[in-house]
């Protein structure tokens, strides 16, 4: 069955439909609203599969669904949807992670009381996620966007009654919307340049080659190309979202959520939004490199920040012991990858990453939220441990995940979308740095992710809330197996012999070739960081496992001084509170003086000269006028009186008036009529 | 073809005169939904299937029933049926007003030369009716709707009162 | 004689009974009644227009038909409410009696 | 009259028109139309009385049986010449008529009770040129014949100047009109499928089979099938069945508004009672199962008005076996049926028939999602009204059962 991009609109539109219907529903109509959504998330996933067969049948056109929204003036605003291999991948990975999510989340939430709530909310995601994802309007895609970011800031403040929670939603809102600023302006300085927001429209969309062309062609303030410019702007948008290097401050604390929540949103799906939407505009992006002698290059930047990111995120990772802000800034790490792919010009394999990243991240964050829910919402990884014994699948299961993410080779998916990074990152011709800033990263990814594992699993439990943990109920249990399965099986339509996903995003037919060993020296290299990685982390924490959960971490014991500088995420936060947040309190106390002041002293004079002038007016008003007035008014109460007699108040004597004047008037006009 | 009209005319008139001659509520109620349905028979021979049996429908059906449960409710022996005319000067009055007006009309009629559109009877599907009703007259219609929503509503709340009387389904 | 013109007094005669009932009779119930039938008489000219009049829109005759008798329910319906309500404050109906506004 | 000749029929199919102009070929042509008239309405009027008398003895035989004693069994072999024998008693009883009665009323209130009770059978198509009389707007023309019947049980209780019966006309009124109004919104969809209010025009578009063996019926789409249900509900209500027969519930208020009726009268009354119910089911035949359509492609040899009769008695059984099988619901509960759960359901059900009228167009995959939605559609309200219902009412103790 294939979906044709006409009817593109309903995978979108089910979750929405759910979320509308679920913003109704009582609160106790629990199995309801979850029954709805993921009924309906399930339709999606089956439609979805069928748009990537629809897709995959002619992958090399980009099939389009324009509309007209509305007019205003001589202009049209149009919307529209597309389905090319890009998006069909996305959906399926998109609806497939967020049905598991749902059923996952049934178990975990099992005891909230706003249950129903959750699921409206969390359809209302994924309806936002899902438009995004189909749009073939930069507009269209804006608003998913801004659905999508509001839905995760009710979600990061699902539990507000938390005050970390409440703080947590605002604080990644407002981050993200300082990256929405530079998107907007972007978008609607793409619309002012081309005066359409259509990404393909048989030759007009931005995307396609005329006019990329005239933006390539016209440089604007600093010899930037158009392109450029434009192309940075909305790449702000993708740094907010997706947790790159200057903003990346919002993700950590996100995992104040509920951790389905994190898994969905703050790993698979919704922060890599912001890779989509580069690789969905990289035509865009890479028009510039045609540019002869320009200062920078719009991909140059990507890279930079995707670099920056990919080692911070993999350093403050080490010296985190929330067993969710580490998997939180692994995440930013990753994300840093994709986006260093991206600069470094092979968006397939950044997408390849993305969907490999999706389903292990989904994973290892749902073994999270296994272990957090066992250990009665203990986070701490000091405090946890020895759980390997306790929660068997969930330990399995979050060992696969750890390994495809740290990129144990050959096996795991993880492994073979982090080699396509680096294979292209030794192929750019700019600079080696990001190649050294992956590779460096990867030894760190292994260090963290076996630090991590045996922290939490390894030793014995070192509170009786570890010690009590138990393995979770099926509906648990069952998604990460999934997860896992997918984890493993993933890897291999993006191997380098043959890389099936990678031609058929191009729009090509893969091919079974052995071209690949002159990869393999980089392969050997990255296998060796790997291994590094892992043994450093087994040595200092697998060898003899932390017995006592106040003891000082090994790093700390042995060089204080950086660890607590990477405990503090290098302290971007503390810079931020020093700058920007000071700056907002002397603006607000400003402010404060003004308007307490100036404008409410003008305020003042001005209500006094108005009680003046009423004074004076009521008096003038009880000598003068009202005689008059009253005078009139006895004479009408008179006159109303005397006419009031005709006014019996029988039905009868009114009608039957009614019916002689009728027959007088009538005669009169025939009379008049006749002569 | 204008026999028909005649009679129906005349039985329609006659039921509707005895009707409000009668003393007695329920015969007069009866008598008027059979000149109703006298109306509905005009409507049949003028070639207006649709409005005759909508006419059936409401009058017969529904506009009937709540005058018959109206007459029932307001009574509280036999005799209160039994209502003549209030007094012989308001008959004649009346009679003087509805001479008037029937003379004015008639005269109007038979004045006018009216000429009667040639060809055979005119009818309208109710397919035609359908479309016209929701293509030009679609904000009529909704108006219509509104109405009688309200209508419905107002009649419940005037009929159930304050003190909870035994409130009637209205059709 | 022509078909238009019967039918034109048929409902001119209608509205004149309608009325004479209204008047004569004190009893409300037969008063609605009565203004009932006096909208039958003027839907009656809509529908004889329609069949003999000239031929203006195919259907507008009947059209305004329908929303006639749709309106007279609506009445009919508010009317015997009215009546009910009437006669639970005053124990009557009859309209000579019902003079005051006030209940 | 739309009886006409047309090629291609088989004998069997074109047997009662072959009869009729065999019968009528004598007569000049202006009078052959009024005699085929008269003759259909004679051979309708017999059949209806006919399958009255049968159904009256298969209801008491069938009542026998579940209620495990044999019924009627004196009058001829197995009893079949029952209702011969009630008609004489009914004709030969005395006819009594209250000294205080309305004798006009008295007399009027069972004529116009089976005069209004007989109408609706002229715009039923019986088979595929067997309709008495083509009407653009059928659907309408019956269910304003039916309205009419309300009076006649007015006019019954009224004329008996007898308090209890004239209280029983109302509680019966109250009923009929509260059931007209699911009766009347359960159809509409089955209108909007067919785009018109004509019964052989509704039948026609059930014709023709999907993949060949799932009949268009309107009743196996999901707004079809809620209204088919909910249309029987009503039905069963309108024509006095149980477990709605309050109006006449011999064993506690003895008949209600027939109280003062007694021999060919009441007769009438009950002859009056099966052809309303007769009548309902055969428009429900026409509207939701597909007339006199064949259900499987290779039946359609047999003659369409077997079937139409097949169904017709389908649905009859239907009718006696829930009088065998429900107990009889109260006044109050009812009404609370029909306004709190009918009514609501029907305008629902509404909204439903209009997606799924508006998606007919969906290629093959998203016939799935479509499928899904409106089953959903029609059984979520179900549901969630069914639950508000049940809300008032303690599960029952039955004591000593």
């Amino acid at each position: 069955m294939h979906l044709s991009v006409a009817h593109l609109w309903l995978i979108p539109a089910l979750p929405l439909a759910a979320a509308g219907v679920g913003a109704f529903l009582p609160r106790r109509a629990r199995a309801l609203a979850a029954g709805l959504a993921i009924g309906a998330m399930a339709l999606a996933f089956v439609l979805a599969c069928g748009a990537l067969a629809g897709a995959l049948a002619h992958p090399a056109e980009h099939a389009v669904a324009n509309f007209a929204w509305f007019d205003f003036g001589p202009a049209t605003l149009r919307l529209g949807w597309l389905l090319d291999p890009l998006t069909g991948f996305m959906l399926v990975m998109v609806t497939l992670v967020a049905l598991l999510i749902f059923i996952y989340s049934t178990g975990y939430l099992k005891t909230d009381a706003n249950f129903a709530r959750f699921f409206c909310f969390l359809s209302l995601f994924a309806a936002g996620m899902l438009g995004l994802l189909a749009a073939n309007s930069l507009l269209l895609l804006f608003v998913g966007w801004e659905l999508v970011g509001v839905s995760s800031y009710l979600l990061i403040g699902f539990w507000f009654q938390r005050p970390a929670a409440a703080a947590a939603a605002k604080k990644a809102f407002i981050t993200t919307r300082i990256g929405d600023l530079g998107f907007l302006l972007g978008l609607l300085w793409l619309y002012d340049a081309t005066g359409s927001l259509l990404f393909y429209d048989g030759g007009h969309g931005v995307l396609e080659a005329s006019v990329l062309g005239s933006l390539a062609a016209h440089a604007t303030m600093g010899g930037l190309a158009l392109s450029t410019a434009i192309g940075l702007l909305i790449f702000c948008g993708a740094v907010g979202k997706s947790g790159q290097f200057p903003l990346h401050v919002w993700l950590p604390d996100a995992m104040e959520g509920p951790t389905p929540v994190s898994a969905l949103i703050h790993a698979a799906t919704m922060v890599a939004a912001g890779v989509f939407l580069i690789a969905r505009i990289y035509p865009l992006m890479a028009a510039d490199l045609a540019v002869a002698g320009a200062p920078v290059h719009a991909l140059t930047v990507v890279a930079a920040i995707g670099a920056i990111t990919a080692l911070l995120g993999a350093l403050v990772a080490t010296a985190q012991t929330d067993l969710k802000r580490v998997l939180a800034y692994s995440t930013v790490s990753q994300l840093g990858y994709m986006m260093l792919a991206l600069g470094v010009g092979s968006w397939t394999a950044a997408i390849f990453h993305l969907l490999t990243h999706a389903c292990f991240k989904a994973l290892l964050f749902l073994g999270a939220g296994s272990v957090i829910h066992a250990a009665h919402h203990e986070q701490d990884i000091r405090r946890l441990g020895g759980l390997a014994g306790r929660q068997r699948v969930t330990f399995a299961t979050f060992a696969v995940g750890m390994m495809a993410l740290s990129g144990v080779p050959f096996l795991f998916s993880g492994f073979w979308s982090k080699e396509g990074i680096l294979h292209a990152a030794e192929g750019w011709d700019v600079s080696r740095l990001p190649l050294y800033a992956g590779l460096a990263a990867v030894a760190l990814t292994a260090f963290y992710m076996t630090r991590l594992t045996a922290e939490v699993f390894g030793g014995r439990p070192r509170t009786d809330a570890a010690a009590h943990a138990h393995e979770n109920s099926a509906v648990m249990t069952v998604p990460l197996v999934i997860l896992a399965i997918g984890a493993v099986v993933l890897g291999f339509w993006g191997t380098p012999a043959w890389p099936w996903l990678q031609s058929r995003l191009r729009g090509e037919s893969a091919v079974l070739g052995v071209s690949w060993w002159d990869g393999a020296a980089l392969m050997a290299l990255s296998v060796g960081l790997v291994a590094l990685g892992g043994v450093a982390g087994w040595a200092l924490y697998g060898r003899k496992a932390r017995t006592d959960c106040r003891a000082p971490d090994p790093v700390e014991a042995a060089a204080p001084r950086v660890y607590a500088a990477l405990a503090s995420g290098l302290g971007c936060d503390a810079f931020y509170a020093a700058t920007f947040l000071r700056l907002n309190r002397l603006a607000a106390a400003a402010a404060d003086f003004l308007e307490r002041w100036v404008w409410g002293g003008a305020i003042w004079v001005v209500a006094g000269l108005g009680r003046w002038v009423g004074r004076a007016d009521r008096r003038a008003d009880e000598a003068g006028l009202n005689a008059g007035f009253n005078a009139a008014s006895a004479g009408l109460r008179s006159a109303g009186r005397r006419y009031s007699r005709a006014q019996t108040g029988d039905a009868h004597g009114y009608l039957r008036a009614m019916a002689i004047a009728f027959a007088v008037l009538a005669l009169l006009g025939i009379l008049g009529g006749s002569h | 073809m204008n026999l028909a009209l005649v009679l129906i005319a005349l039985l329609t008139l006659a039921s509707a005169g005895v009707a409000l001659a009668r003393p007695n509520l329920i015969h007069s109620a009866l008598l008027l939904i059979a000149s109703w349905m006298g109306i509905a028979a005009f409507y049949l021979w003028a070639g207006a299937e649709f409005i005759a049996f909508a006419q059936v429908l409401v009058y017969v059906g529904a506009v009937s029933m709540v005058v018959l449960f109206a007459v029932l409710l307001t009574r509280r022996s036999r005799a209160d049926l039994a209502v003549g005319p209030a007094s012989a000067g308001r008959a004649a009055g009346a009679l003087l007003a509805g001479g008037a007006v029937l003379a004015v009309l008639a005269h109007a009629v038979i004045a006018t030369p009216l000429t009667a559109a040639p060809g055979g009877p005119r009818s309208v599907t109710v397919r035609e009716l359908g479309l016209e009703l929701l293509g030009p007259h679609a904000a009529a219609l909704l108006a219509v709707g509104l109405i009688l929503t309200l209508a419905l509503l107002g009649a419940v709340l005037l009929a159930a009162g304050e003190r909870r009387e035994p409130e009637e389904p209205r059709p | 004689m022509n078909p238009l013109t019967i039918c034109l007094l048929f409902s001119g005669a209608l509205f004149a009974v309608g009325l004479v009932g209204a008047l004569a009779r004190s009893n409300a119930i037969l008063v609605l009644l009565g203004i009932e039938l006096m909208l039958n008489a003027a839907n009656l000219n809509l529908i004889a227009f329609w069949r003999f009049g000239p031929a203006a829109a195919p259907a507008t005759g009947v059209i305004f038909a329908i929303f006639g008798i749709a309106v007279a329910a609506a009445e009919a319906a508010v009317g015997l409410a009215l009546a009910i309500a009437i006669h639970r404050h005053r124990g009557s109906l009859r309209l000579e009696e019902a003079t005051r506004l006030k209940g | 009259m739309s009886l006409s000749w047309a090629a291609g029929d088989s004998v069997l199919e074109r047997a009662p028109l072959i009869v009729r102009d065999a019968l009528t070929r004598a007569l000049p042509e202006p009078w052959r139309w009024l005699a085929n008239s008269l003759l259909a309405i004679l051979v309708i009027i017999g059949l209806a009385g006919g399958l009255f008398a049968g159904l009256t003895l298969v209801e008491r035989k069938l009542l026998g049986r579940v209620q495990n004693r044999p019924g009627p069994n004196r009058a001829g072999p197995g009893g079949i010449f029952q209702p011969i024998a009630d008609g004489i008693k009914m004709l030969t009883k005395e006819d009594i008529v209250p000294r205080a009665a309305d004798r006009v009323l008295h007399f009027a209130a069972p004529v116009v009770l089976l005069a209004f009770s007989i109408l609706p059978f002229a715009v039923i198509p019986y088979g595929r040129r067997l309709v008495p009389v083509e009407l653009d707007a059928g659907v309408l023309y019956f269910f304003a014949a039916g309205a009419a019947t309300e009076l006649a049980v007015f006019m019954a209780g009224w004329a008996g100047h007898n308090k209890y019966s004239l209280l029983a006309a109302m509680r019966s009124l109250a009923q009929l009109i509260s059931y007209e109004l699911p009766l009347l919104l359960s159809f509409v969809p089955v209108i909007l499928f067919a785009g018109t209010l004509s019964t052989t025009g509704i039948v026609a578009a059930q014709a023709g089979w999907k993949w060949g063996w799932i009949p268009h019926w309107h009743v196996f789409s999901p707004a079809g099938f809620a209204g088919f249900v909910i249309f029987m509900i009503a039905a069963l209500a309108e024509s006095n069945r149980s477990p709605f027969d309050l109006p006449e519930a011999e064993s506690e208020l003895i008949a209600g508004h027939l109280t003062e009726y007694s021999g060919f009268k009441y007769a009438l009354f009950f002859m009056a009672e099966y052809f309303g119910m007769i009548a309902l089911s055969a428009m429900a035949v026409t509207l939701f199962l597909g007339g006199w359509q064949a259900p499987l492609p290779f039946l359609a040899v047999i003659p369409s008005y077997v079937w139409f009769a097949a169904k017709l008695g389908g649905l009859l059984l239907g009718f006696l076996w829930i009088r065998a099988t429900f107990p009889r619901l109260r006044l109050d509960q009812l009404m609370r049926f029909a306004w709190k759960f009918l009514v609501p359901l029907a305008l629902l059900n509404l909204g439903t028939a209009a997606f799924w009228a508006a998606t007919f167009e969906w290629p093959g995959a998203l016939q799935l999602v479509r499928w899904a939605l409106a089953v959903g559609l029609v059984v979520g309200p179900f549901v969630l009204l069914g639950r508000r219902l049940g809300a008032g009412y303690a599960p029952r103790t039955y004591r000593y059962a």
